[in-house]
Order: C-alpha cells, then structure tokens, then sequence
C-alpha cells in the first residue's frame, strides 16, 4: 500500500513539475519515487504477512499479501531499471513519465487487487497511458498503427473480460474473490460446477490472455511491439505482462484452484505449448530484431502459464523467478536494441561487430540472452528449471513441449549472438555511468538468482 | 403473457434492432444514432430491473457524453458519408461463424444453469441512496483509484491531442482542417 | 416496489438477450473496418455486460454488481475519450480511420 | 569445491588482466593441477567417495555436492595435467584477443573439474552446460571461416542433448516421495522398464552426442576442423571423456533396469563407429579431419567397452580415457606445430619435415606410436583390456573392433609418412625445429606415454575399488551380469 500511494504520488508529482517547462528533466524525480517505493517493500515483508485468504489487512478491496507484495517488487525493479536506461538518454517528456508511473501504478492495483472490481480497474490504469505511449511518436505512421492495434485490442479484451466478470458474479453471486473462492470450492464438491462459471472463466482467460499475448491471442503484439516507441514497447514486455501475470496467477492459481481438473486446466495446458511452439517457431523467421523478440517474449508467456498449472507453492515460486530472470534480461537486451537502432536500421546486422567496439555491452547481452535461453547460472534457468519439474509431475507432454521450445530459441538468440561476436561491423554503443550502473543492477539480479536462486526462497516471508 | 412480459419483449427487441444497425449500417452517423437508441432502451431495462441509478448514470454517461463525444468526432474529421469499402464475402461469414460459435456457446451454458441462480430480491437493490453508501465505504478505494485513472486518460488524451511543434515539422501530410485537441 | 417483474419475466431471457447484444457487438468488431465503428462494437459489447451485471444484480439482490456496472462506465468513459484521441491522431496522418489501411507493420 | 572454483576465479581475472593473461591462466590450472596431486596423495582408494562437499544450493532437493572416487579421480587428473599444457600450447598463437583466450580455458577446466566431481543431479547438468559454453565461444571465436554455421551446429547438438537428459533427471526426481537429487537417492529410485527407458533414453541422448556415438557423430569432424586448435584439444582429450564418464557414472548405475535394451545397442553403436571412424580416416588428407575420425573410432571402442559392463572393459575405458587424451592433445599439437609453420596441415602439400625438424619428428612419432597402441605405450594397454571385453561379450562385434589395430596403424602411418618423409609438394619451406616451450610440452607428453604405457597398473589401482562398486550396484538391480 505505501508503496502504491509513493508511486502514485510521484506520478503526480512528476507531471506537475515538468508542466509547462520543455526541457525539464524529471527522470531523476521518478526514480527517486520509485526507489523509495521499491525500498519501502522490505518493509512491508517485515510485518507478518497473510499468505492468501486470512484478512487482517485493513483495505479491503486491495490485498496486500506475499503474492502481492512479490509481483509489486517485480513491477518497480522493472520499471527502476526501465526509467534509468530508457529516461536518462532521450527527452523524454514529463507527461509521459508520469503516463508511465500511473501505468506502473496500474500494475501495482492489478497485483493487489482482491476484487474483480479491482482487476477491471487495474488493467484500465494499467492500459490507458500505454495506449497513449503506444501512439506518443504522432507523425509516425508505424506508430499510430500500434497505437489504435493496442488500443482495439486492448478494448476488445476487456469487454471479453467483463463479460466473463458477469458470469462469475451470475454463477457464484459475488465479485470479491474470497465469496468466488468458497463458491468454486463448495462447487467442485458438490460436482455441480455450474456452465455459467465455466464459460466465465473461460471469458476472463481469454480476456487476460490477449494481455499476455498468448496463443491464440498474441496476433496484435508483434505488430504492436515493432511500432511503438521502445520505452513502450519494453514497459508492455516486462511491466504489463508480469501485471497480468500476476492477476491471471491470482485469479486462476489461487481462487479457482478448484476446478482447474473440472474446466480450465487442460486448456490453459494447450494454449501454452502452442504459445511456446508458436512464439519459438515464429521467432525464427524474423528478419527485425524488435518482431524477433516481440515472438520471443510471447514464447515466453507460454512458460510462464505453465506455472499457472501446479499448485499455488511451487507455481508461485517459480513464476516470481521467471519474471525476475525475463525482466531483467530482457531490459539489457531492449536497452542496447534501442541504442543501436537509433539510426532505424533494426535488422540483426545492426549488432555486427559490437563486441569488438563494447565488450561490456557484449559480455552483457551475452548474459542475458544465455539467460532467456536457460542455460545454467543464469536466473532464466532457476526459472525455467522451478516450472519445468513442477508441472511435470502433471503435465509431462507440456514439459518436453517446452524443452522443445527452448532448444529451437537457441538458433535466433545466437543469430543476434553471431552479429554481436561474430560478425565485423561497427555496432557502437556509448554507455554512460549512469546507464552502467543500471545495466550492472540488472546483470546482478541475473547471476545472483542464476547462481544462487535460493536467496528468493530463504527469505523468511518466502516461506509457506 | 401480462403486461411486463410484453414490455421486456418490446424493450428486448428495440435493442437488438439498434445494436444490429449499429453493425450494419454504412453511414458511421447512422450507426452512432442506432447506438443511441440501443442506449436508451438498455436505459429502459434497467428502469424495469429496478436500478433506476444505473438507468440515470447510463443515459448521463453513455447516451449523453461518450455518444455526443463519438458524434463530435464524427463531424469533425467529416466522416458522415459512406466511406467504409466492402469487405471480401469470407470475412464477413468468418466473423458471423465467430460470433455466432460464441453465441452458442454462451447460450448451451446458460440452458442448463440459468435456474441456478438463486433469486433474492431485496428492497432497496438499485436504489441511489444504498448504491451511494456501499459506494462511499466498502467501494472508497476504487472510486478514488479511478479518479486517478481518469487523471490519467485527461493527460493522455490531451498529449495525443495537441500539437507540438517539433512534431509539426516533422509531419508530412499535415491536415490543417482537423484540430481537434479537447477530446478529453 | 413491484416486485412482478421478477416473478413474470426469466432472467434467462436478460441473460439470451446480453448475449445476443455481446455476440452483435462482436461480430461488428471483427466485421466492421472504420475504427470509430469499431470503437462503437466494443461500447456495445460493454453495454452487454452492464446488462448483464444489472440483471444479475437485481434477481440476486446484490449491490455489488451494480456498483461494478457503475464502474464499467465510468472507465470506459475516459477509455473511449483515449481512443477517440488516438483516432483523431490517426486520422490527421492518413486522411482515414480504416484500419485494413494500416499494414505497415509485417513480419 | 576448490578444484571448481579456483580455476573458474582465475579464469575471469585471466580474462580481465590483458597481457598477463597468459600467466595468470597458468598459475590457475596448475593451481589446479597441485591441488589434484595434494587429492592423489591423500586418495583413499577403496571405492568411496573422498573429499565430500555439501552444501544447500538452490533448494532442499538440489545440492551443491562434490565428491571423487576412482573413476573422478582418473579424469581429474587428467582434466588438470592438461588443462595447463593447453594453456601453453595456446599461448604463441597471434590471436586478436588472447587474454579472453586464456582465461575461457581456465574456466573450462574448472567446469571440467564440476562435472567429473558433481555429486547431484542437477548440478551435474549446470556443470556439463557450463563446459559447454566456454569451448563454444573459444571455437566460434578463434576458429576458421566457417566457423559459426559449424559451431551452431555444435551447440545446438549438445544443448538438445542436455536438455534431454534435463528432462530424464526431472523424471526421475518426480518419481521420488521425497525430492532429491543426490546421486545416491537417484541411484535408489526403482523403476519400471517402460521409465528406465524412457530416461535412459534422455542420457543416453546426451551422453552419446558428445561421446560422439555413431548416428550423432556428424558435429564432430566439421566442428574439430573449424575449431582453434585450443578448442579442438579441449573437445577432444578432455570434453569427449565427459559423455564416457557419464556413461559409467549416471547412465548405468541410474537405469540399470534398462541396461538390457541399451548394452546392445550402445556396442553395436560403438564398434560401428570404430570401423566407420578408421575407414574414413584413411581417406583424409587434411590431418585434423584426420585425427577427428580415428577419434571417434577410439572412442567408440571405449565406449562398447564400457558397455560390456565388465571390470575388465569399464577398467579398460577408464584407461583408455585418459590415454587417448594424452594421445590426443600430442597429435593436435604436433599438428598446430606443422600448421602454423608450414601454412598448411593438407597430406598433399606437407613432406620432408623430419629432416628440418627432427625433435618434432621424434615427439609425433612416439604420440603416433602410442595412438596406434603399439606395446610400452600408454595406448596399449587400454585397449587390449576393452578388446578383450569386447570380444568375450560378443565375439563377432570383438573381431570386427580388433581390425581397429590394423587399421589405425595404416592411417597413423600414412599421415606420419606423407608429413614428415619425401620432400615438399608445395616448394621449399624452412621449418624450424621445436622451441623451448614446444620441447617442454612434449618431453612432459613423453614421460607421461611411457610411464603410462610400462606402469598402467597405478590408474587401475586407483579406479578398480570404484568400478567393482559401480558394477555392484548395476548387480543390485538386475542380478549378475554375465
């Protein structure tokens, strides 16, 4: 909650002092909010914490829990290291920090939220400025095309979810999660899961899966990554999907635990093998290093609802790692794709011969594409790891699926490999202090959880 | 079949006609007149529901702001002429296979539980001055939260809507006619 | 209040017409190609819910729905007024709000 | 625990120190080696685990936990007497960036070290990928033109290869009432035949696309071609040995209920791919390529060998390992030697060396000999123990792996003769003799050839308690193995 209100506050805070002024630069001013946010979570892990349903939060429609407060750390480191390296080297405008700290702040509400009510509004808060960012470039045709793609899209899911909404509340009476907890729990020992329950959770899946572009959903965001400007473009593949992951963790994984054998476990199954399969295979066909990684980040979506399909423990374990090791990898790589396309050229050819010129530059994006592949020691495969041997006890066909899926990613991180190492070119990025300092960070959170992923689980609060 | 019966169906039956013009008319006007329509006679519905606040709130907001909203832009970027190309046939079955598949779907769902539902009418559901107190004390915090929401699309649109001048050279096929900026 | 309505008329049929209206709105959305349209659709659809949620709410005696419905309408409110702007926005650079025009984007 | 991290530490500052790289990277894998002989001399050999390491790593299931017995202690050695010759060997290259040369060896080794010690599942796989990536960026980044496609290649062989045995480890961790992946808790898990195959079948993918076995061999020769000559030593006298060693260590003892579906196999596959190794070998002219071939042949004999799970053949494999690394690391260096000094390393163009050089014709004829398992070479007697396992398990598989012999000599021969006798196809060239640095490397080889070759009784000693132990516990599981 405190950190909510700071981020909020500094969004505000930031849009009124650059109003007006051109050149100010607020960049500071919102890290500076959301790293006291972000220092103010260790605190809030300090108080003893409800593990789900045990209510001695005071708020009622917000819930701040383990869960929440887990996935709120995600969000802001994300967003810490996303303002550092994207905020820093372009003007960016005031306005469009503080769009991006009520996004952020959106986020926040959706992984809190313990109310249906709350997760509509968290998805709007979280949607509406990146909407708007979508389309910030405004004379950019490319960029208006992501910009009204997101935006229908976007609109047209949540409508699909508020239908599913309805039916929930039709079928169990009750929009807070708790009352749908004990509806679907009593339903499924009855044996009477109503078919209005089924088919509105069935809407709301679909609803959060056009969020996380998941199979067969994910047709918008190649195109939307590839227009939007790339502060954007990174904030929608870290921010916005572990927002959504969390509410969908929360949703299905905890309250609807019940009936995942009765209705939505099997399918959540399949559209994550496609979503992997898909998202891998597609991959491979790029020629832009932004739709490669557009493909990519959908591919990595489908691992991650694989974590939605075991129990709430382990799932939770293992999402929170995963999203740790894709955030912070994939802030390095956007980071140095954006520097290096500034000149447009967004092809694999753009990275040749950066290892010659920026060894850290090289070393880094090295790590973190090691990292997105899974190779060990590095925090993707801690990540990759926790989700592959919990859900094989259920799904075994969905694991070698995935381990599929990860040995086909190979062949397109190494294409962006070959260009990096391999290939004579004159890729050059100037890396300043600042922005090292936050790439280190990053690169940190990759080789501590690699090396030693049991830091996040020996935290006393981690334990359940 | 008395009275409220025939009501709903009346009601029922202006609605799908105004949402099924809104759909197929050519002419965006036409369509946003028919939505209108559609507005008004869901508005009806929930007089008949008893939720006279949602009725009020839904002619306010819907049928008086965001439509007049849609109108306006319609005027403004002069799009009040049949302008949209035919679709290919495919699409259009393929879209009317999906809605329809959808439709199915949903209704197969409710045949068998609709009587489920447990019916539990009470007093004051719907009314202003329940709605008001549950709003301001159990509902406070999404209330404020979408105070701030709305902060936030008021920044949101007026950054898409204004014009700075760097973007002004920029732009190639500048339309000076269109400057539309208040949609906020 | 007169309570007949409820014990004269399903709730089924609210539910079958809501449908109805979230399946024409639907339809409309993946049919239609002027994003205003569009944007109309997807108004539609979310008018469906409204319903939808009402009926529940009152044949349930529950103010929770209502409240949420409330909710739907307030967002979508500023939604629309987001989507309007990038539309406008849209509209300035290509002359158009086709959206069948915008396949810049290709992989 | 030291063996691994060490040589690691000193790898990443190798890398980072510029020009003293070179002698940062030796100082750290003779580190290594020091450390392996202090092992050697406090070695308890009786078939236990000595120097256990144990710590919590990931979670409760997955531990950091090192040990060695024989068998490790066999490979270590190895691992460690040629981790810092290859470092020395490397170190006249002219290469554009040597300092990041240096320490990927160094951190290799140290990976090495992980896998021959790793005493859990899964930190064996971390180990294994861990190898996997340093020889990836020495080949792909000081190899030759074609080096990326073939590299690829490479990895994506053994990554797939990995991840199946990833796979198989899950399996057999979810069978489990109590999650672990100890070796010895996997060692316990009982299985059906239908699972033992199945994870059988993942190891074994793994395990035998870097053996290489025969239908999974076609990375190697391109790859050995491309590689620098540095990774080319790595690959073949110490990263080979890691899919023979997980054979003995994981593959047998884990599944042994399926050890009757796969034994046949696995020797059929092996003894096939000694023929088809030699065969092709003989053929080659550019030596690399050359050499790569007779290595998958000998190796395909240790491993049909190891197969026959008897004493005699495991011993025998065990022998072989680390003889074939030695005599493997000789020829690639004889090799870069004639390479970097006569421009080429093609049979056509090469001749007429021995008299120019004559140290050099020395030291490659003595390697030469050994590879061809002549007596009072080290090569001798490892593969008279695997052929002779082999022959009593099948007689018909043992003969047609016993023409190996004759073959070998006839391809070994032939490259000594064209390189080394007549005259130069390709003009007059001056080569100049062995260098200080040449003659140290190869007077080590020498000693280690013939000690090797006239007293093997001191490896077998060391690994026979540990392979009597492994074989027992196959035992335990299937009954006595004929």
């Amino acid at each position: 909650m405190k950190s909510l209100l700071v981020v909020f506050l500094g969004a505000i805070v930031v849009l009124f002092v650059g109003l007006g002024k051109k050149e100010t630069k607020t960049t500071p001013l919102a890290l500076l909010f959301i790293g006291i946010a972000l220092a103010l979570i260790p605190l809030d892990f300090l108080g003893k914490l409800p593990w789900s349903f045990e209510k001695n939060v005071p708020v009622d429609m917000l819930f701040f829990d383990k869960i929440s407060l887990s996935f709120t750390a995600v969000l802001l480191l994300a967003s810490f290291l996303v303002f550092g390296l994207f905020g820093s080297k372009v003007q960016v405008g005031s306005d469009l920090l503080g769009l991006l700290m009520f996004s952020l702040s959106g986020g926040i509400i959706l992984t809190a939220s313990s109310n249906l009510v709350m997760v509509f509004i968290g998805i709007e808060a979280l949607s509406i400025p990146l909407y708007v960012l979508a389309g910030s470039r405004k004379t950019n045709l490319k960029g208006n095309e992501a910009a009204i793609k997101y935006f229908l899209m976007g609109a047209f899911s949540t409508a699909i979810f508020l239908m599913g909404c309805a039916f929930v509340y039709g079928s169990t009476g009750a929009i807070d999660m708790e009352t749908i907890y004990r509806a679907a729990y009593t339903m499924e020992h009855l044996k009477a899961v109503s078919p209005l329950l089924i088919i509105g959770t069935s809407l709301i899946l679909v609803g959060l899966s056009f969020k996380v572009s998941a199979f067969p959903f994910h047709f918008w965001s190649p195109d939307v990554y590839e227009g939007s400007p790339n502060r954007a473009t990174v904030f929608m593949a870290t921010i916005v999907k572990v927002a959504a992951f969390s509410a969908i963790f929360r949703l299905f994984s905890i309250v609807l635990m019940d009936l995942r054998g009765e209705s939505w476990g099997i399918v959540v199954a399949v559209m994550s093998a496609c979503t992997i399969l898909l998202g891998n295979i597609a991959a491979l066909r790029q020629t832009n290093v932004k739709r490669t990684l557009a493909y990519s980040s959908i591919a990595h979506a489908g691992y991650m609802l694989m974590a939605i399909l075991v129990s709430p423990e382990m799932g939770f374990w293992a999402i929170l790692l995963y999203s740790f090791a894709y955030i912070a990898a994939s802030v390095i790589v956007f980071y140095y794709f954006n520097e290096i396309s500034s000149n447009r050229d967004e092809s694999f050819e753009a990275f040749n011969g950066l290892a010659k010129n920026n060894k850290f530059g090289a070393v880094l994006l090295a790590l973190s594409m090691f990292s997105l592949a899974g190779i060990p020691l590095t925090a993707g495969f801690a990540g990759k790891y926790s989700i592959f041997s919990a859900a094989f006890v259920e799904y075994k066909w969905l694991v070698f699926v995935a381990l599929l899926g990860s040995a086909i990613s190979i062949a397109y991180y190494f294409r962006i490999f070959k260009s990096v190492f391999f290939t004579e070119g004159d890729a050059k990025v100037n890396t300043t202090a600042v922005s090292a300092i936050f790439l280190g960070i990053a690169a940190i959170v990759i080789l501590l959880l690699g090396i030693a992923p049991s830091i996040l689980t020996n935290l006393s609060v981690f334990k359940f | 079949m008395n009275s409220s019966q025939i009501l709903v169906g009346v009601l029922s039956f202006i609605s799908i006609l105004g949402a099924m013009y809104v759909v197929l008319s050519k002419n965006p006007v036409h369509s946003v007149l028919a939505l209108i329509l559609t507005f008004f006679s869901i508005s009806a519905h929930y007089v008949v529901l008893n939720a006279q606040f949602l009725s009020v709130v839904n002619l306010i907001v819907y049928a008086g702001a965001i439509m007049v909203l849609f109108l306006f832009v319609l005027m403004l970027l002069n799009l009040n002429k049949d302008s949209e190309p035919q679709k290919p046939k495919m699409a259009s079955i393929a879209a009317a296979i999906a809605a329809g598949l959808l439709l199915v779907v949903m209704v197969a769902a409710i045949k068998d539980s609709a009587d489920r539902i447990y019916h539990n009418t009470v007093e004051d559901v719907g009314l202003v001055k329940s709605l008001g107190k549950l709003l301001f004390t159990k509902y406070l915090v999404p209330f404020e939260l979408s105070g701030i929401l709305f902060l936030a699309a008021m920044v949101g649109a007026v950054l898409l809507g204004k014009r700075d001048k760097q973007n002004e050279e920029e732009m190639t096929n500048t339309v000076t006619e269109t400057g539309g900026t208040d949609n906020g | 209040m007169d309570n007949s309505i409820f014990n004269s008329v399903e709730i089924s049929q609210y539910i079958y017409l809501s449908c109805v209206l979230f399946a024409i709105g639907l339809f409309g959305v993946l049919y239609r190609r002027n994003a205003i349209v569009l944007l109309m659709c997807i108004e539609l659809m979310l008018n469906a819910v409204n319903l939808l949620f009402a009926a529940f709410s009152s044949y349930m005696g529950d103010n929770n729905g209502q409240l949420f419905v409330f909710f739907i309408m307030v967002v979508a409110a500023a939604e629309a007024a987001v989507g309007l702007a990038i539309l406008v926005m849209m509209y300035r650079n290509t002359r158009s709000t086709d959206v069948s025009l915008m396949d810049n984007l290709k992989g | 625990m030291e063996l691994i991290l060490i040589p690691i530490i000193t790898g990443i500052i190798a890398a980072l120190s510029g020009k003293w790289s070179k002698w940062v990277a030796i100082v750290g894998s003779l580190a290594g080696l020091v450390i392996t002989a202090i092992w050697l001399s406090k070695f308890n050999a009786d078939g236990s685990f000595n120097f256990v390491f144990d710590r919590v790593w990931f979670s409760k299931a997955i531990h950091f936990k090192t040990g060695a017995d024989g068998i490790s202690m066999v490979l270590l050695l190895l691992t460690n007497i040629l981790s810092p010759m290859i470092v020395l060997a490397a170190a006249n290259k002219h290469n554009t960036d040597k300092a990041a040369l240096f320490g990927l060896i160094v951190i290799m080794q140290g990976a090495l070290n992980g896998v021959f010690l790793s005493m859990d599942g899964i930190m064996f796989y971390i180990f294994w990928e861990l190898a996997l990536i340093p020889v990836y960026f020495i080949c792909a980044l000081w190899g030759e033109n074609n080096r990326f496609v073939t590299t690829l290649k490479f990895f994506i062989y053994t990554f797939v290869g990995s991840l199946a045995m990833l796979a198989s480890l899950i399996y057999l961790y979810s069978l489990m009432p109590e999650g672990s992946f100890d070796y010895q808790a996997l060692v316990n898990v009982a299985l059906n035949e239908t699972q033992a195959k199945w994870i059988g079948a993942g190891f074994l993918l793994a395990f035998a696309v870097k053996i290489p076995l025969l239908p999974l061999h076609s990375w190697q020769p391109d790859t050995y071609t491309e590689a620098p000559t540095a990774g080319t030593m790595l690959l073949s006298a110490i990263m080979l040995k890691m899919g023979l060693y997980g054979l003995i260590r994981w593959f047998f003892p884990l599944v042994p209920e399926a050890i009757g579906f796969y034994t046949p196999i696995i020797i059929a596959a092996g003894v096939l791919g000694v023929l088809y190794g030699a065969l092709i070998a003989i053929r080659q002219d550019d030596m690399k390529r050359l050499v790569a071939f007779s290595s998958l042949s000998h190796v395909g004999l240790i491993a049909a060998g190891i197969a026959t799970l008897s004493t005699t053949g495991i011993q025998g494999g065990i022998l072989q390992m680390f003889n074939h690394g030695i005599n493997v690391f000789g020829l690639f260096l004889a090799i870069d030697i004639i390479q970097s000094r006569a421009g080429t390393r093609n049979l056509q163009h090469l001749g007429g060396i021995a008299k120019q050089a004559p140290y050099l014709a020395v030291g490659f004829m003595l390697v030469m000999l050994a590879t061809a398992a002549v007596p009072f070479t080290n090569g001798f007697p490892g593969e008279l123990l695997l052929l002779k396992a082999v022959f009593t398990k099948n007689a018909i598989w043992g003969v047609f792996a016993g023409i190996t012999i004759i073959l070998c000599a006839v391809y070994m021969f032939r490259m000594y003769q064209f390189s080394m006798f007549g005259t130069a196809k390709n003009g007059i060239y001056l080569f100049p003799d062995l260098n200080m640095r040449e003659k140290l490397l190869f007077g080590v080889l020498v000693i280690i050839i013939i000690s090797a070759g006239v007293f093997p009784q001191y490896l077998l000693d060391l690994c026979g308690p540990s392979v009597d132990k492994t074989i027992k516990i196959i035992e335990n599981t299937v009954g006595v193995i004929s």
